[in-house]
């Protein structure tokens, strides 16, 4: 079966994303699935960026322990990938930066005939790979037309003669997948947030979400939607407030450190009941850590911020499909429970790039509004058997609508009495049954593999392709909870049932599921770790879990 | 609509001869005078941080966010973006407005955000029992600084200037019917309005009498003319002894924040073609 | 045995809380323990305050579910507290203001004839206490005079008149206690980082840890101490970070809605591995809240604080007593080990008064610094067995000493490179087992009661007194941990070997020590939960204890 | 020691061209005249906040705190009340200290710590992809604003006069011995003394010409002048188009805040002195 992997390398400023894109659009085209993993340092220009799209017949997620073509715009794209370099690989360089066996190509030369600038480098070798992967010229074509809208003849130009400057040295033969739109993360939630009705998204800028930020303040225009990238993350989540408030669907994005200046305001969502969604990005901490480098370590974090006690909803998807889907869920589900909600991501997913391959799911229907009695009576938090009061936005004729963070009666003022705190309290924590039943009707636990098997491996987040890959290798069960709380344990002690042995992986060092397992009593037998900020290649963890397996 | 009492049943809590009292009945007539002039009263929306001052949000019979220290401006941006038809106004604390949450001050300022503040600025943290604020004046001895600040205050107009509010007034608890006036005057400004409230915290920072007797009303002054709004706010650096004015210093019409973004819902068929397309672009 | 309360009532800014106070001064003095408990809403002046002050001959710190002296300076100090006030209880009330049965007293009239202000009635009814309760006037003066400095000849001359005023009703005897220091619980973490050689203290206020702000403003110049009132919490403990970086012993304090905003930078902490020591006063939540009220529902927020993974350090103190020891070694520890660390504590712990029956522990001593090999060749991060790196403050000559947020190498100057990534985060991680090794020094499960019984109380912070009298009453075995990170399992585990039944007791509703006990395989039986601001009375939990037991 | 190489050899990665080069070279000369003057080189410290920027901590070879975003000043401010002989400066980007860290920027003006901050003002967040900040004109179009911004910039010069700030300077990385001068003087000003540095963003905001054909020297000007240094400071808007002053604009002394506290550490009997009388006090 065809599995092919493509590494375009470069320093900062080559364009190495977009050239790593338009080859997995190229593998698009000739009828596979891609992913693409993009590994850059925190800095604007120089050092080295790379990304690897891999491309097979089936989805994936994950990248492997061999490459099979190097597109060298620079001497680091080979001199610190030889641990995957073969002598199968296929190189094409950049002959005037690099040193390397393989095919150059003179590409300074090229854009001086074209009088293309330095940017279109890209261009080139992409033309070049083609050349030797016996990629027809046509489908590059037809991926540029559709992806470089900008100055598309003269990328042309340049990419034909990089194209015709090599031989071709193997012929990538067509797959049989139906081309699909390439989604990265980010874009997914994003997607999925506007299927779910999103209204307004504020956001600072923060890696590993920024992505997200910038993809919704360009598609802002034609929705339309509200987009602010305010002072600080302060202002971001008490601007989400006000606009929930407003009765807006609203949306913030953010990582680990921007996180944490919004837990106040988090905590007030559990006070106030504004539904407040919040996509979070980990990166490798603690702090500034590495802060374009992936990690699974925020999950307690998140499960438990802010003060006080109250329920909250966090998804946690492992591509962009599920990406997808659980942004539309937590959207929608944060708003019906009256509920926060984070969808917790990370670097890889957010910067991975992945074939949708699922259909879309429908679009989120403007739910009706709870009925209240009469608006003459309306008490914002009227207590309720679901815990669940009705909704109502100024301008509400006829009604104060007053939301608050202190502990308030039914009308949302302020009171210190004991039986109606204790009836307020009790009114809030019934949404968390609330919310559970909603979340028991949804695959809260994604299961895979060999169904019956009696290894598994249990993942949560970005890790999901790279274990369901090994799952299917090796023949084991593979279960990744995706809603995180309120916690499926029955959900997750079914999909388990009749393991012997459970092998959980994990970006951290001290197993955040592991300890989430434990308090629920769901055994584990072995936890595999990394927590260099680089996400689990296929065969390397495959490796490690054949070795507890 | 208009004849609804404005004042909830709450008990009041407030102690007795706190200027809070006289900025919410100043805050309340205000607000009658807007639904008299045809403003919905289900269209204002009040906004209060956390402190003494913020107790409003309970006590007047309006709808309101109750939010947290120092945090009144970015929820109000936030509900202007929701709905740029809603009269947003905040009470602030010169806690919150001038110590937590300054950054939001200036920021709204800058953005001319349609909102008015009030700041109900008693010069000390009193809920928490008064210690000092940024404009406690140098030397105040309160329980954090038993033997005296070392901090001089800053001034927050002529900082409100600097950081290009539109409307720059300032007020007392001590002078209701100016105090109401100039809150009428901010709620009907379009743009940010910065209402700085010198009110008398009767238990922790009693200044009744240096406000009557130093204050006085700006007569006579151009509201227009920015460098003499400057001039008029540095008078009184909030510590020294010197005239202390009351009215409006500035006042400057400029384009809100608000009005660049999209005031409508996207329809379902807009929503669904959106997205239709940033499928197709990237496939 | 002597058991007695004494509830002391009125408006704020009746001086309510100093009576209550004098009121403990005056048992003291008599030969008893004492405890009070100061109960107030979120205002200034008005509404209803009051104190319990307990007094018997066994160290104690809860309140009964029955009241034998009510000294009413309002009409609410009578009528809201109908549920203890019984036939027994001996009123003595202002006759101008509350209406009751009992003996009244003409306190404006008195203050009148003594030319005394307002806020003086507190000392009048305090002297009709004394003569109804048979406390022989020159106590009165003793304990007046040492505890009221200002206008001390006017507050005896009402306290007089207040006391000559009423008729004896009862005779308190003599107790056998040696009197001894009363120390709210804010007093009492002051002392204990005094002890532990604090040199900064900085904070923001906030209920209920404000007081330990005043209390160490108050202090400072005598030590001399730096102590620091800045623009907000995020100021405030990145102030610490650079008084810790500069050599200074510093801790901060605030409760859940400041420690919010302190997150990033206590993550901060856990990476640049300055010492950060946080007294985190809880109280009703979520968000603002009870803002007067306790509470103990932040623990598992505190113990995850932060993105990213690293060791932190939290006792738990159950009293004054526990408080001045375990704020000492948290300071300390702290120091010792490079990281983080927080004194978890409520309302009723900060707030209340209790006699200090134990010695006061040794001060710690200047550590000498560990050995850098050489200064030139100084490494800020050296790698080291324990994880714990030498510790220099500029100036140091020939040395750049270099603090870092991101993830950095030995020297602290940034790196990326996966395996010195990894090797960094595995230096921080073994001071988890380098501080665990120092815990496991210290009493960090507290055990009481009958200590091999097989019905268990378990409990954690402020409930600690009042379920060590129930485990006394009803024979039971009393489990307290006190460091709660690094979890002392074993500990814990061997405090709770043998028992067949474990009650759990909490100020909370979702089980926060239990979720952390489930985590570690520990089973409860039965949890018993309040959550409406209020501690438990003596009775009133016991009973709960007995339905379950 | 002064003749310590002052850079480290770590590998430099600001872009071609980028002119936090030049403030390298500006700080590291400034910081060279101070210790030849006799100021031990381990007496300085730097603080830095997370940004382009901020590499400056990996790249001088002196004491660095490497902060968060946002957080210089404080830090700062903590370094000098735990020892007043140090010379702490900060590095903070237009993103640190006028966006995510604003409050601070005022407060250290207000309290006047012994700080010299100095904004790498480069009109955009740099590191994270050239976003637009508080100080970017107009309609700039960066990646979370396509369409251009529609909020003005605000003016840095002008805040930091309003928030009492005494000793305020604005130079560029275009002009590398103005520069070098500027910083020197904000070092051996005693107090805060902020410094605006307008910075070359290669990549995202080149400003070079902007800055090379409006800049000229403030000559003849008064910085003991605070009406001159607000007219001055006013004269551009970080806006639209105006001639742009460098050098000092205001310099003032006043009282330093860390003089207000204790420099020494208590001996151990003062301390047990102490602690036993709060607790015979309470006894
Ligand atoms: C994050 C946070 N920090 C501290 C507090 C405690 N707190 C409550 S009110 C207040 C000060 C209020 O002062 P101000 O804003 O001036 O209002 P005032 O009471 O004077 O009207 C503080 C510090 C809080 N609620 N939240
Ligand atoms: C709390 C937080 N929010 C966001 C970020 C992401 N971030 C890193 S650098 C930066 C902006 C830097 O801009 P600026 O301060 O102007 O520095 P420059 O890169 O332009 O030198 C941001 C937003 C962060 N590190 N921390
Ligand atoms: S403390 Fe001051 S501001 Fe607060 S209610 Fe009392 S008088 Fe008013
Ligand atoms: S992005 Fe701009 S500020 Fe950052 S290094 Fe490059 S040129 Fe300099
Ligand atoms: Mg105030
Ligand atoms: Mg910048």
């Amino acid at each position: 079966m065809t599995d092919l992997s493509v590494l375009v390398g470069g320093k900062a400023g080559d364009g190495i994303n977009s050239a790593g894109l338009i080859v997995s659009h190229l593998f698009n085209q000739l009828g596979y699935y891609t992913y693409m993993y993009y590994d850059y340092p925190s800095l604007i220009k120089g050092g080295h960026n790379y990304t690897i799209t891999r491309a097979a017949e089936r989805p994936i997620g994950a990248t492997r322990d061999r490459i099979d073509f190097v597109l060298a715009l620079n001497q680091d794209s080979v001199d610190l990938h030889q641990d995957i370099i073969s002598d199968k690989t296929i190189i094409v360089y950049d002959s005037y930066r690099v040193k390397s066996g393989g095919q150059g190509v003179d590409i300074n030369a090229f854009l001086k005939e074209e009088g293309a600038p330095p940017v279109m480098g890209n261009s080139c070798i992409i033309g070049a790979f083609a050349g030797v992967a016996g990629i027809p010229f046509p489908v590059l074509e037809e991926v540029f037309s559709r992806q470089i809208p900008k100055g598309l003849e003269k990328n042309l130009a340049v990419a034909r003669k990089g194209f015709l400057a090599v031989r071709e040295a193997t012929k990538i033969p067509r797959g049989s997948v139906k081309p699909s739109s390439l989604l990265s993360g980010n874009e997914a939630i994003g997607i999925g947030l506007l299927l779910g009705g999103l209204e307004a998204y504020v956001a600072y800028p923060m890696t590993p979400t920024s992505n997200l930020l910038h993809f919704l303040a360009g598609a802002a225009e034609q929705f339309p939607l509200t987009v602010v990238h305010p002072e600080n993350e302060i202002s971001v989540i008490l601007m989400a407030h006000g606009l929930a408030y407003g009765g807006k669907k609203t949306a913030i994005g953010t990582s680990g450190g921007g996180f944490c200046l919004m837990t106040e305001s988090f905590s007030m969502s559990g006070m106030n009941e504004e539904p407040i969604v919040v996509v979070m990005g980990q990166r490798t901490g603690p702090s500034t850590g590495l802060p374009t480098y992936t990690g699974q370590s925020d999950l307690h974090f998140i499960l438990h911020a802010g003060q006080g006690e109250f329920p909250r909803l966090i998804v946690a998807p492992g591509d962009s499909g599920q990406a997808v889907f659980w942004s539309q869920v937590a959207l929608s589900l944060s708003w019906k429970c009256q509920v926060p909600a984070v969808i917790l991501v990370d670097k890889t997913l957010c910067e991975g790039t992945f074939s949708l391959w699922e259909d879309l799911p429908r679009m989120t229907d403007e739910g009706d509004l709870p009925d209240s009695p009469s608006v003459a009576s309306y008490r914002r938090y009227a207590i309720t058997g679901s815990g669940v009061s009705p909704l109502r936005f100024p301008p509400t004729p006829g009604a104060a609508i007053k939301s608050n963070s202190y502990s308030h009666d039914e009308n949302g003022v302020t009171t210190e009495l004991p039986d109606l705190v204790v009836a307020m309290m009790e009114k809030r924590l019934r949404k968390m049954e609330t919310l559970k039943k909603e979340t028991d009707l949804l695959p809260a636990v994604n299961t895979g593999g060999e169904k019956t098997a009696e290894k598994t491996l249990l993942c949560w987040g970005s890790t999901l392709p790279v274990c369901s890959e090994i799952a299917e290798m090796e023949r084991f069960r593979l279960v990744q909870p995706v809603i995180l709380s309120p916690f499926p344990e029955e959900a997750l002690k079914q999909a388990l049932a009749g393991t012997k042995k459970t092998i959980l992986v994990e970006e951290n060092a001290l197993g955040q599921l592991q300890m989430l397992c434990a308090r629920h009593g769901i055994p584990v037998d072995h936890a595999i770790h990394r927590y260099d900020g680089r996400p689990f290649p296929l065969e390397e963890l495959r490796m490690r879990v054949r070795e507890v397996a | 609509m208009a004849s609804r009492n404005l004042i909830t049943d709450t008990q009041n809590t407030w102690c007795p001869g706190c200027g809070n009292f006289s900025i919410q009945f100043a805050l309340r007539d205000a607000i009658k005078g807007l639904v008299n002039e045809g403003v919905p009263l289900e269209n204002i929306v009040l906004v209060t941080g956390i402190g003494c001052h913020a107790k409003m949000a309970d006590y007047l019979d309006i709808n309101s966010f109750y939010s947290i220290h120092g945090r009144t401006l970015p929820v109000a941006t936030g509900i202007k973006l929701a709905n740029p038809e809603l009269t947003v106004l905040c009470c602030a604390g010169d806690g919150d407005a001038y110590a937590e949450g300054m950054d939001h001050t200036i920021f709204a300022a800058k953005r001319n955000t349609d909102i008015t503040l009030i700041v109900h600025n008693n010069r000390v943290y009193g809920l928490t029992t008064g210690q000092y604020t940024p404009t406690s004046p140098l030397g105040y001895r309160g329980r954090s600084t038993p033997k005296g600040t070392v901090e001089e205050p800053f001034n927050p107009l002529t900082l409100m200037l600097a950081s290009g509010a539109g409307f720059v007034a300032r007020g007392t608890s001590r002078k209701l019917p100016q105090l109401k006036d100039l809150i009428g005057k901010g709620l009907r400004h379009r743009g940010f309005a910065f209402i700085d409230v010198l009110q008398i915290c009767a238990t922790y920072f009693n200044k009744s009498e240096l406000y009557d007797t130093r204050g006085y009303e700006l007569a006579g002054h151009d509201t227009g003319d920015f460098d003499a709004a400057w001039r008029r706010a540095s008078e009184w650096g909030y510590d020294r002894d010197a005239p202390i004015g009351f009215g409006v210093f500035y006042q400057k019409e400029r384009p809100v924040f608000e009005e660049h973004f999209p005031a409508a819902k996207p329809t379902r068929e807009k929503r669904a073609d959106g997205i239709r397309m940033l499928i197709d672009e990237r496939r």
